[in-house]
């Protein structure tokens, strides 16, 4: 098994522009909804730049999850901005100058990155926002691979469980972020953010997954 | 959407580049979004920064000159800037003195102006201190809500601090001073109708005929509830309580009362609402002794309105009498 | 309809009401509805008068004060004041130098104003003239018509001669100044939407969503032809050219360049607008040299705009530039 | 027979100010197509204005006209307020002291009052206004005089005229008032003072015809 190297993150992040340019209205929908209606527009920026970035060759995984931590909080603002760089420029932290990250160490950079997340925007589980796609997903992630399954299964899983924790954002009162203003009445909305945070992990699984490591 | 505009992707720099055009007493740099006053830094002067998503205009680049701002950094609609427009911006308003960054408390703007203050702190030994505006009581419970929003309180804030940094006064001083008019300054908004997002390009909110928001924010944020139409008399009612129920505003030297229209609301009727919200204050021993009325800290094209009141001290009478030259407010020069 | 006032009957003395509370410097005769300076009359000034419909707001009360107006009638929404009014102020204006009536060219102001002065001449010794403020470029064949209609040109002629008012000159001195930068002024004006009136209750006209309003005028008027929407480069040109082809504005001085906004226009689109009319400008030779972008004269909640251009001496430009301090217009003092 | 009283006359302001404001709605109907919509609420708060006059006894026709056209100047504005406040007043300018006016001088009169909108006016028969309900109105009324016919009968041939003078006023494109900035545009649509002057004719078939001094 080759590891998660360069080409492959480039992959997911690739996968992950391609989704978030498709559902970008379904987001922003989402946001119309208990935000301010630009979740899909921050998102699609932000991911339209780290595309572009692309083209600026990166010495190894860390040095790119580190460009697209930059880009990212240089392009898009709002709360996404910087918590999605915070979560890549974290999980560059959370990795040596290796070619190719193990799976482990990828679960662990990730891990590294959602702390960051919640570092900067105290959020905790349950409050309604992106922690709730994410963290399960960590969970599901390190239990696969501690039982020994290999990471494309492992970040499947991941990805179920994100989305069953995107999902279970719909009925949650808002603890942080734009939608806590609307107190009760942001019960009954699925959270932007944890929509676009599972479809991170999904293209993760699809990437780094199927046709990558597996 | 029926917008003045060509590509909506271009809004926002192409408002800057007409901006820019339009008043030579503002300097643009187009590259990152900020807007400057032209004679900035000034020397010995703490500089005063703010900023935020475009779409509140003539918040908050209105706002900037003599007397109030030195910089503004412009994001896209309704979206924070990011941090190097920030770390750019306090760069280059430090007059040596430091520089003040006021925040208007949304998660984005304060996530971003944090990283901005992390960005100057590594990179120059600019003195950066943070105020974080918050005056809105429509979100209760802001111990479990990101916190009462940024709206109104600005106007004051800047205003009064703005005055105060001509004066040659400290950053610590000045910190202090805008935490204590923030502090003492309460707000709450309504809307008629949503506005419109460009990007989205149709009403964030549907609002039948018949039903009016309470408790909106500035960015079309839905409201805290949704309450048949009524009149202007009982909508004065529905702003005024939870703002005196906040705060004890009776006092000495007055209060400021700012009435703010949220883009699409006729100066007509804003008066109407100013009649009947003074009424409110004299029934509850509240006295005015300065008012501003119109729209200053705007939704897009939103109707609706929102009331702030600020509890004024014999120093902050002064600095507000105190000359401004902005596009927004001007007075004494 | 979703407006801000208790009964729509008592919209327009309700809200004078709240300008009066508001502010300090304006004194309100709310029987008759006129707004005054409140130190008028100034002895040994001419007294200067104009009025008109309400739903124009900040004009005309929002131009009262130093250096501009000394009093307004307020007529109904769109609606002229009458005689009475007229005649009333003209009395309480006069500081023994007569008194000049700014008119905007509309069959019910003009006939109003011109049975005010008749009283006025009957009743008084006060020396009346008036001058009539017509241009709007969009009124074509005015012989036939009308004649066009009064618009923007409003704000540079009460400010270039409320500025000459202040210096103590004459009420025939006066008059020929209005006439002279009405004369050098010209306005074209759009709409997106239209505005409702409260009286009727629903839209004076219906848009569909997909087609603008071109030669539009401040009271809903439909204006001379229905386009489909376009983008806000095509519209500026829509606008500047026939202003540009009515008179010649290359000259020694430039110009003022007046964006408008017509109530419901977010600023962020009327400065992408003043950008795309400053470039039509450059490649027709015109040199802007002062500029005014904002809702000065608006038309209720209709979203839309209009450019108005005036051709400026030397004089003009002093004057323009003299201290003035009115709710809508504020500088140098 | 009678001729015109005080009580006639009151009863023709009776009568119009209840068209008016029976018509209010429809007549703002017709001004937002061509003008500024608010044609019927001033008619109503004028004829509103002039009902409270009525409380305030007028000796003769002439005080009563006056009285009527100071108030409509008093409290209309807008185009029609000085237009229908001259009509009255030139009315009243054109009667002497007479108790009651006879059929020649209520004829007299009301040429006079038109006459008066006209000079203020300037406005020319075909130019979309309401001297297109009002002078045809007037020709048939001196006609129906002239021929002998009592003036219950002439004015109901003048309120058939001022109904004809209305209905010709929908294809004509406007030269005065508000609605010339159409241009041609105000082709297609009804004049709204056309109209509110066709009821005053109507209503004073009315109250002096039929019921009156008929
Ligand atoms: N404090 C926070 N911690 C984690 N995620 C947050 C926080 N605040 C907001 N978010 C996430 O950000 C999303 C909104 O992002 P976006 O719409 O781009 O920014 P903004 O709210 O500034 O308009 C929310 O749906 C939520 O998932
Ligand atoms: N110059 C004029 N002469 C005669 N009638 C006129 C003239 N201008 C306007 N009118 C009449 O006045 C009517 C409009 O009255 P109204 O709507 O009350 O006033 P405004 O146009 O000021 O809003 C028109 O329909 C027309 O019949
Ligand atoms: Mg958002
Ligand atoms: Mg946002
Ligand atoms: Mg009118
Ligand atoms: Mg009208």
């Amino acid at each position: 098994m080759a590891g998660v190297d360069v080409e492959a993150l480039q992959r997911w992040l690739r996968g992950f522009a391609a989704s978030v340019a498709e559902q970008k209205d379904a987001l922003t929908a989402l946001d119309a909804a208990v935000g301010d209606a630009d979740h899909g527009a921050n998102m699609h920026r932000g991911m339209t730049a780290v595309l572009d970035s692309l083209g600026t060759p990166a010495a190894d995984p860390a040095a790119l999850l580190k460009q697209t931590g930059m880009v990212l909080i240089r392009s898009v603002g709002g709360a996404s901005g910087p918590l999605y760089g915070t979560l890549f420029l974290r999980m560059a932290g959370a990795t040596g100058g290796e070619g190719a990250l193990e799976p482990e160490t990828f679960a662990k950079a990730l891990r590294a990155g959602v702390e960051g997340v919640v570092a900067r925007g105290k959020a905790e589980l349950g409050d309604k926002t992106m922690i709730d796609a994410l963290a399960p997903a960590l969970d599901a992630l390190d239990a696969s691979l501690g039982a020994g399954e290999p990471l494309p299964a492992a970040l499947r899983a991941a990805s179920t469980a994100a989305d069953a924790g995107r999902d279970a954002t719909t009925p949650m009162t808002a603890r942080k972020g734009r939608a806590s203003y609307l107190g009760e009445r942001s019960a009954g909305h699925q959270d932007p953010g944890a929509t676009s945070a599972a479809l991170l992990v999904a293209a993760a699984a699809t990437a780094l997954g199927d046709q990558g490591t597996g | 959407m029926k917008k003045l505009l060509n590509d909506q992707a271009d809004l926002v720099a192409e408002s800057l580049r007409g901006l820019d055009r339009a008043h030579p007493q503002l300097r643009v740099d187009h590259e990152q979004r900020i807007i400057y006053r032209a004679d900035a830094p000034v020397p010995g002067k703490v500089g005063l920064l703010s900023g935020g998503g475009s779409g509140h205009e003539p918040a908050h680049g209105g706002f900037i000159g003599p007397g109030m701002l030195d910089a503004v950094c412009a994001g896209e609609v309704f979206t924070s800037p990011v941090p190097d427009q920030m770390a750019e911006a306090t760069k280059n308003i430090d007059g040596g003195a430091g520089v003040l960054h006021l925040v208007w408390n949304y998660t984005g703007d304060v996530l971003n102006f944090d990283m901005a203050a992390e960005l100057a702190a590594a990179e120059t030994d600019t003195q950066v201190e943070a105020v974080v505006i918050n005056d809105d009581v429509a979100v209760e419970d802001s111990l479990f809500t990101a916190g009462r929003r940024g709206t109104g309180a600005a106007i004051p804030v800047e205003k009064i601090v703005g005055a105060a940094a001509e004066q040659g006064r400290s950053l610590s001083d000045l910190a202090d001073l805008a935490r204590r008019v923030n502090g003492a300054t309460r707000s709450m908004g309504m809307a008629l109708t949503s506005c419109t997002v460009p990007a989205k390009g149709s009403p964030t909110f549907d609002l039948p005929d018949d039903e009016i928001e309470i408790g909106i924010g500035i960015h079309g944020e839905p409201g805290r509830r949704r309450v048949p139409i009524t009149s202007a008399h009982e909508i004065a009612r529905m702003l005024v309580e939870p703002v005196l129920n906040d705060l004890d505003f009776t006092g000495a030297e007055g209060v400021l009362v700012f009435v703010n229209g949220l883009g699409a609301t006729p100066l007509l009727e804003l008066h109407l609402m100013y009649g009947e919200i003074a009424d409110l204050l004299d029934q509850a021993g509240v006295v005015p002794v300065r008012t501003l009325v119109g729209p200053y800290v705007t939704s897009l094209d939103m109707a609706g309105c929102s009331v702030t009141v600020t509890r004024l001290d014999e120093e902050m009478v002064g600095l507000w009498d105190a000359p401004v030259a902005t596009l927004g407010l001007r007075w004494g020069m």
